[in-house]
């Protein structure tokens, strides 16, 4: 057969041999596109929104990410751990209102103290039912979520449980160097602002699990488990417990959060967990958590929950309508997980490649343009990079 | 008495599944410092006991003494407390973790309770020297090729220290070179007093690094001896039970018009310029090594895998790059050397599965009936002899070679006129073995072409009529058919050998 | 999502495919048979036709969702949180549309209901997007396109037009005079259905998909227009529910079709459609909502004490069986030794 | 893919979210001088204005706020006993209040007046649209922000947003009558004159508020049962259909028609009460299962909904050929005026959704004024549309 000039087809229009001007650049964008989100959003409200960039409405959108954040980290352990825990709004409602209805009975620490255990009793009772039943974490917790939702109804009798004072409410919110908002150097008040103890709580539950699950060989036992179960189970890891674990860390995370929610807020109501599920859905994926599993960083969902939290904000700081926060998000969500599928894409069809033949390529590009390509050399001279390593 | 320097001692042990007995009443064996093969057909049991040694069974029956005493295995962790260290067949790293954590699993080491990095780094990049590997420890497991992850698996192996280590099948994705590092490994732990079970299809690599042979066969044991001892045919012999003539006879074909034409295909980073021909009536056999980007050019070439240039052309009309659908419709197949995740739907019935290449043909105005599959399937189970015959049964109800006879049955019932079969005998016992390749046999005599990639290099030399060689992603050449052999192959892979030009 | 146990663990399983399915499907209707007979002991007027024609009622919207979204599920992509949103869409178009006379309308609702499923179908089936992410993303911007487009307010059939009263007749319409038009159209839903995913090349096609994704793909089936067709299936059937439901509250509006989405993914699990893909049967998912709406009909008729949230209550119940009856499914399954999915 | 691009749709999006953002409407410059702001601001006259059926739109009810002495405790009292109710319906008409701020008395003319709706919903579309008649009219700034879908953290954060704005006065319509509390609390902390609107906040709350504006849920409810009972001849067993848990209307459009119809007609029975969250759908099926249940025994059904809940009802009933049971309802939806013309419903609460809306804005314009002694509560008046005079309220508002 005669050596003739290969068919042109589609890609190769861009021979890879070309060195991306960018690359490195893009990469970067893709690694850290939580936070490169995050300012965007920051930047534009800040520009476009009046009230926006204010001491006071920073530590408004810091106290509306502190609401969902504990039961996010939550979702997240669960979501490395390779499983979805879709009771967590009901779990945070539950709290709430438990600590509500409890405290006149047992005071506030009792009633937390309940709350929480009921939160991880939950957390267990998923964990068990997935582990131990082996039934599917979406149907378990699906299942669960109702339950939890209707029983607190009926708890509460389908009303709003207030708090009989408003002392805990007040020392939540009061930010723990409290300035006078209108005397004060705004500096200053950037600073103290938004430390309230409600927001101190939520951060803390951050910084532990995040040292938890980074920095610990529990933590990243829950990373193996989650990408590689039977890996993990062939190291000698209790896979089970593992899992358990999982649930019962977003159980109690979640109530707690709830509780803290009640207890700022100074009323338990059914409503408090409701939407909130949706909302952390969205903040975790987008903070780079996969849905397969052993990937992720509560640092990421949170930052991607402050960008929720700041992108609704400023909406409403521009006096724009529910409809339009929610195309907003929605929005937001799509392109962050197209973005997402396009890197793997492009990950995947990289995957595998040989340096040696990517760099003779590159030699020929230098050498002779692409179209002469196909006749240079018959099959079987001796090439460059012939005798690299012995595999790729 | 006689456990003295007996590191493993197991004394009937049984275990059983549903439906069937897989280990049957076993005793086996093994001394500090010696490496025990352990050999047999695909669903003789192999596996099966050394899981039980892993610990994957709370449920066996029978002893299991080490150094003379008694333990439970019922756990990996009692397993690894034991010493037990196994490389498993399919590989048991988590993708998105790093190397480093992978080998340390289960054991980081930690500092105040908290993991201790530096340490975790450090130690990983000495084990990872041991089995040759210059990686960063910190590259997620996703990122490595397919056989640095196996080097990677058994680097994890070593990292436990084990006083008895167990290889199921560690050199399926290792180049020559690779295996030979392997092998000095593995004699410099015997040396140092470790007790190895090893358990392989090649013949050719348990004479070589064995000191013992048992042969497993049908769940029970057959025989145990020492390597010196025994040939491979001897070896072959027990593994079925009778005596195999030769694995297959060469055969002689007049070659047809030519079928398919492959011009200066290249895949970046994969296969760069390749071009060959198949002529109708023929098989072509793809020498190289793991690695060298056959199994990359099989697949681009029939549209699974992108193309970047060059053109495939079937009876002279160029296939549509980059669509499988259409490479079919044009008259390819590729059977994929990966039968459990790629070739097979294991929940599925073998009906289902042989058929499921062929629905469109089984349709009347819309109407899918597999009844009308029905003659076609039975001939092949027939043909093919796929135990137990039933269609209806479930495919991973199946041992591995009767699996690999329903994969190749899909692909025949498709009635390709070119196909690519990927390893058709990895993994497969010789009762197998000798099935399928009377089917390539057959195949060709009935004009398709077929192409071969195969490592086993017997079966490549014995089937194949004409022979090239691919190495580091180029085709390098056509071995002269006069002197193709096991060993001209093998040199030309390397890059040794002298070819003419394909 | 639910990462596969240690195969370690999974016994060999010895013959029988279609034994699970079976089982599945006879699990089902061995709870709605239980149901039935509970009904019977607890009121003389449970087995009363109006009665039973009521529980029917009830769930047939649910019944041609559910038939739709089984399709969805038996591809393992699990579930299409975008559902309430394209019936509300569909719905309100459809109202919009009136205008352009009232064959027309029904047919532009449905195919807007169609078009946003072939989007999600698009973006999941070519470029591999978590079904849950993407058709919740998907379900965000439909709700906000909606209020924005009708800037809050409910739009309604215009009674003056032929078109307005039809639509408005729609849901109340009887075939012949006796068959319920919506009961009619899951009955057609249900059949084409079954009759797609059992006796057509896509629903073989499907079902390799669904069990084994990579090798339907190595088979040279084309996986992502499988997928693609098994979510546009599932608007298509959610647009139709959407403009019955529509035409039953006499208004377009956007909170039509709320809780439609779990409330149906319920219904075709508890049918015995397993997550894992590629098994269960139409006749199953029949059953699941047949179950349900036996449930639900039941405990109204139970005579708990006055005064009590009653929904409450029946919800938990519904919640606790749910768990439960797949709890039993999937345990058979390993014991007739499936794997766990 | 390179970081620009990223960028770039991400700004596309945003710029794409603001651009669809409703901005305040302008509102007409305040002159300088407060004497003659006032006095522009005071010549203003709104009672001409009518809302979308023809109604007069600013409308209240002048009969004098006279609450029966309080009960020791009255949640021990038995619950179809009408003072257990006490202080959700005569919540704040004792008219307590902690530190309200003065009025500026510079007139409405250009103040900055920002409104929390509790959802989006057809009535609160209304509601806004006389709002904005008035605010209009008035010269005043509006701002309206929505809780996202009734949700109580996100009101709560636009509570905290309105206190970081700070505009001349809010108008709140509260998601939930016990946890908007602590919010008005902290408003009235903040120095933010507050009106809380149609959903009556329990008691706890009122010391914080101007005033409260909205319908008298438990006395249109009151009015309601009656025309309720006349027409069930005082007597036969009812069923009713609950309001959505968490609001006043849960409470009160269930228990006045209870405790009234024990007072007035002991022979009528109330067999069950269930809320199926206004969906028409869960509605027909728990009336079904109702009169399944109860037979001929039941001869009537109230509705705190004649939209998605009473087309529910209709629906069962027309299914068992039921059109016999009496039929009543809250509020006046196109849906459910069309059925009082049909004949399938025999009586509905007038609540105009604007006026609802108009009357915080009037008062909150009385206030800019200088007017300071308000009322601790303004009701609609109260009204029951039947068949008779239903034509005079067409077109329905939503």
């Amino acid at each position: 057969m005669t050596p003739s000039a290969p068919a042109p087809t589609r890609a190769a229009a861009r021979p890879p041999g070309r060195a991306r001007p960018f690359a490195k650049a893009a990469a970067a964008a893709y690694r850290y596109r939580v936070y490169l989100l995050c300012t965007i959003i920051f930047a534009v409200m800040g520009a476009a929104a009046p009230h926006f960039l204010t001491p006071g409405n920073f530590s408004n959108v810091l106290k509306g990410t502190s609401t969902n954040l504990p039961a996010a980290v939550g979702f997240t352990i669960v979501l490395i751990a390779g499983q979805l825990d879709l009771s967590v709004g009901s779990a945070m409602t539950m709290g709430g209102i438990l600590v509500m209805g409890l405290s006149p009975s047992l005071g506030w620490a009792g009633a937390f103290g309940v709350a929480v255990l009921c939160g991880l009793g939950l957390g267990l009772t998923n964990g068990l039912l997935v582990a131990k039943a082996r039934i599917n974490s979406f149907i378990v917790t699906l299942g669960t979520m109702i339950i939890v939702y209707n029983a607190m109804a009926i708890y509460c009798r389908g009303g709003t449980i207030p708090a009989t004072t408003f002392a805990l409410s007040d020392f939540l919110q009061r930010p723990v160097v409290d300035l006078d908002p209108r005397g004060a150097p705004p500096a200053l008040l950037w600073l103290t602002l938004w430390l309230t103890p409600r927001n101190l709580v939520s951060l803390a539950v951050m910084a532990a699990a995040a040292v938890f699950l980074r920095r610990t060989p529990a933590g990243r036992g829950l990373h193996l488990m989650g990408g590689n179960p039977q890996a993990a189970w062939y190291s000698g890891l209790h896979v089970d417990r593992y899992v358990i674990g999982a649930f019962a860390l977003s159980g109690l995370l979640a109530a707690v959060g709830g509780a803290v929610v009640a207890a700022g807020e100074a009323a338990g109501s059914l409503k408090l967990g409701e939407n909130s599920l949706m909302t952390i859905v969205a903040a975790v994926i987008i903070g780079g958590t996969s849905m397969e599993g052993g990937k992720g960083t509560v640092v990421g969902t949170t930052v991607a929950l402050v960008a929720l939290t700041a992108l609704i904000n400023g909406l409403s700081c521009l006096g724009a309508g529910h409809e339009v926060q929610l195309v907003a998000s929605g929005l937001v969500l799509a392109l962050i997980i197209l973005y997402d599928a396009y890197w793997l894409h492009r990950r995947q069809r990289r995957r595998g490649q040989r340096k040696d033949l990517l760099e003779e390529l590159q030699a020929r590009a230098a050498s002779d343009p692409p179209a002469g390509r196909g006749s240079q050399g018959a099959p079987s001279a001796p090439g460059p990079g012939r005798e690299g390593r012995s595999h790729g | 008495m006689e456990d003295i320097g007996v590191a493993l001692r197991m004394v009937g042990v049984s275990k059983r599944y549903p439906g069937t007995l897989a280990v049957d009443d076993v005793n086996f064996d093994v001394r500090a410092g010696e490496v025990h093969a352990l050999i047999g057909e695909n669903g003789a049991g192999k596996s099966t006991l050394m899981m039980v040694l892993a610990g994957a069974f709370d449920d066996y029956t029978g002893q299991v003494c080490l150094g003379g005493t008694a333990v439970g295995l019922h756990s990996p962790a009692a397993a690894k407390a034991a010493g037990i260290q196994m490389i498993h067949q399919e590989l048991s790293l988590a993708a998105p973790l790093s190397i480093a954590e992978n080998v340390l699993a289960g054991r980081l080491p930690r500092r105040a309770g908290l993991l201790d990095r530096r340490r975790m780094l450090s130690e990983t990049r000495r084990h990872l020297a041991r089995v040759g590997l210059e990686l960063d420890p910190q590259t997620p497991v996703e990122e490595i090729s397919l056989h640095e992850a196996q080097l990677v698996e058994i680097a994890k192996a070593l990292a436990n220290a084990p006083c008895i280590l167990v290889m199921d099948e560690p050199t399926s994705a290792l180049s020559r070179a690779e295996v030979q590092r392997l092998f000095e490994i593995i004699r410099r732990l015997r040396r140092q007093g470790l007790a190895v079970v090893y358990i392989s299809h090649h013949l050719s690599e348990v004479l070589q690094i064995a000191d013992r042979v048992t042969v497993l066969r049908d769940g029970r044991k057959v025989a145990t001896e020492p390597v010196a001892a025994v040939t491979a045919a001897q070896l072959v012999e027990r593994m079925v039970g009778r005596s195999v003539s030769g694995l297959c006879a060469r055969r002689k074909t007049a070659p047809g018009a030519e079928k398919l034409v492959v011009e200066h295909l290249s895949r970046y980073g994969f296969f760069h310029d390749v071009s060959f021909t198949v002529r109708a009536g023929e098989v072509l056999g793809i020498g190289g090594l793991s690695g060298s980007g056959r199994s990359e050019l099989a697949r681009s070439l029939c549209g699974i895998d992108p193309v970047d240039a060059g053109r495939v052309l079937l009876d002279g009309r160029p296939v549509r790059p980059g669509s499988y659908g259409a490479a079919i419709r044009a008259g390819l197949g590729y059977l994929t050397e990966d039968r459990k995740t790629q070739g097979l739907a294991l929940r599925m019935s073998v009906a289902e599965n042989v058929l499921s290449a062929v629905i469109p043909r089984h349709c009347r105005h819309g109407v899918y009936s597999p009844r009308r599959g029905g003659g076609l399937l039975a001939r092949l189970i027939d043909r093919l002899s796929i135990q137990p015959p039933g269609p209806g049964r479930i495919v991973s109800a199946l041992s591995g070679g009767n699996q690999q006879k329903a994969l190749l049955a899909k692909w025949l019932a498709a009635d390709p006129q070119v196909l690519l079969l990927d390893e058709p005998t990895r993994g497969v016992d010789v009762g197998a073995k000798v099935v399928i390749h009377q089917a390539v046999a057959e195949l060709a005599d009935a004009g398709r072409s077929v192409v071969l990639i195969s490592s086993d290099l017997p079966e490549l030399v014995a089937l194949s009529d004409r022979i090239v060689i691919m190495r580091q992603g180029h085709l390098i050449g056509q071995l002269d058919p006069a002197e193709a052999s096991e060993a001209s192959v093998l040199l030309a892979a390397n890059g040794e050998g002298k070819l003419v030009p394909a | 999502m639910s990462p596969p146990p240690p195969a370690a663990r999974r016994t060999r399983p010895p013959a029988g495919g279609r034994v699970f399915g079976a089982l599945n499907v006879l699990g089902v209707y061995g709870l709605v048979g239980g149901l039935f007979a509970l009904g019977c002991a607890i009121s003389r007027e449970f087995i009363s036709p109006d009665n039973l024609m009521n529980a029917l009622r009830a769930v047939t919207l649910l019944g041609i969702v559910a038939v739709g979204l089984a399709f969805v599920t038996y591809s393992r992509h699990y579930v299409d949180l975008s559902i309430p949103g394209i019936m509300a869409l569909s719905g309100t178009v459809a109202v919009w549309a009136l205008k352009f006379g009232f064959v027309p309308s029904l047919a532009i609702g449905l195919a807007v209901g169609a078009l946003v499923g072939l989007v999600n179908g698009l973006v999941i089936g070519y470029l591999r997007l978590n079904p849950i992410i993407w058709t919740l993303a998907m379900m965000s911007l439909l709700s906000g396109v909606i209020r924005w487009a009708y800037a809050g307010r409910q739009i309604y059939p215009d009674k003056a037009t032929a078109a307005g009263r039809a639509f408005l007749e729609l849901y109340h319409h009887r075939l012949l005079g006796l068959l319920p038009l919506p009961v009619a159209v899951l009955l057609a839903v249900a059949a084409g259905g079954y009759f797609l995913m059992r006796h057509t090349g896509y629903g073989a096609r499907l079902k390799l998909t669904g069990s084994a994704y990579e090798v339907a793909r190595l088979t040279g089936i084309n996986v992502r227009r499988a997928v693609a067709g098994a979510f546009v299936i599932s608007s298509l059937t959610s647009a139709a529910a959407g403009v019955l439901l529509t035409s039953f509250n006499k208004v377009g509006a956007v909170y039509i079709g709320g809780g439609y989405d779990f409330r149906t993914i319920t219904a075709v699990v508890l049918g015995g459609m397993t997550l894992a893909g590629g098994r269960g049967s139409i006749v199953g998912v029949l059953g699941g909502v047949a179950a349900i709406a036996l449930m639900n009909n039941v405990m109204s008729l139970v005579r708990v004490g006055q005064f009590v949230l009653g929904d409450f209550q029946q919800n938990i119940v519904q919640g606790a069986v749910f768990i439960l009856v797949v709890g039993i499914n999937s345990f058979a399954r390993r014991r007739t030794g499936g794997d766990d999915a | 893919m390179t970081t620009r691009r990223t960028a770039a749709w991400a700004m596309a999006a945003m710029l794409g979210a603001i651009g669809g953002c409703r901005s305040e409407p302008a509102g007409r410059k305040a002159p300088a001088d407060r004497a003659e702001a006032l006095k522009q601001s005071l010549a203003v006259d709104v009672s001409g204005l009518k809302s979308a059926d023809t109604q007069p739109l600013i409308i209240m009810d002048e009969t004098p706020l006279q609450p029966p002495p309080r009960p020791a405790d009255p949640l021990k009292l038995p619950e179809d006993d009408p003072l257990h109710w006490y202080d959700m319906e005569y919540a704040g008409w004792r008219g307590r209040k902690v530190n309200l701020p003065r009025s500026p008395g510079d007139g409405a003319l250009g103040k900055r007046v920002i409104c929390l709706r509790h959802m989006d919903h057809p009535y609160t579309t209304a509601y806004t649209r006389g709002m904005e008649k008035v605010a209009g009219a008035c010269g005043i700034r509006l701002k309206t922000l929505t809780a996202g879908n009734a949700d109580v953290n996100i009101q709560s954060q636009q509570v905290d947003q309105v206190v970081n704005e700070r505009p001349d006065l809010v108008i709140l319509f509260p998601v939930d009558a016990t946890a908007v509390v602590p919010m008005l609390r902290k408003l009235n902390q903040a120095g933010v004159p507050i009106i809380a609107s149609n959903l009556l906040p329990v008691d706890q709350g009122m010391p914080y508020v101007l005033t409260w504006t909205g319908p008298d849920d438990w006395g249109q409810f009151r009015m309601l049962a009656r025309e309720f009972a006349k027409r069930m001849n005082h007597e036969g067993g009812y069923c009713i259909v609950r309001h959505m848990p968490g609001g006043s209307p849960f409470f009160s459009r269930t228990f006045s028609v209870v405790t009234e119809l024990k007072k007035i007609a002991p022979r009528m029975k109330c067999f069950d009460m269930q809320t199926t969250l206004l969906e028409a759908e869960k509605t027909a099926q728990v009336v079904s299962g109702w009169i399944t249940k109860y037979g001929a025994e039941l001869k009537g059904i109230v509705s705190a909904d004649d939209s998605g809940a009473q087309i529910g009802i209709n629906e069962a009933c027309r299914n068992a050929g039921r059109e016999d049971i009496i039929r009543v309802a809250a509020g006046n939806s196109k849906v459910g005026m069309d059925f009082i013309k049909a004949g399938k419903l025999h009586g509905i609460t007038y609540q105009s959704a604007e006026a609802d809306g108009a009357l915080p804005m009037k008062i909150a314009a009385d206030w800019f004024n200088g007017k300071e002694d308000l009322k601790p509560v303004y009701y609609l008046p109260k009204h029951v549309i039947t068949a008779k005079d239903v034509d005079q309220y067409m077109p329905a508002q939503w």
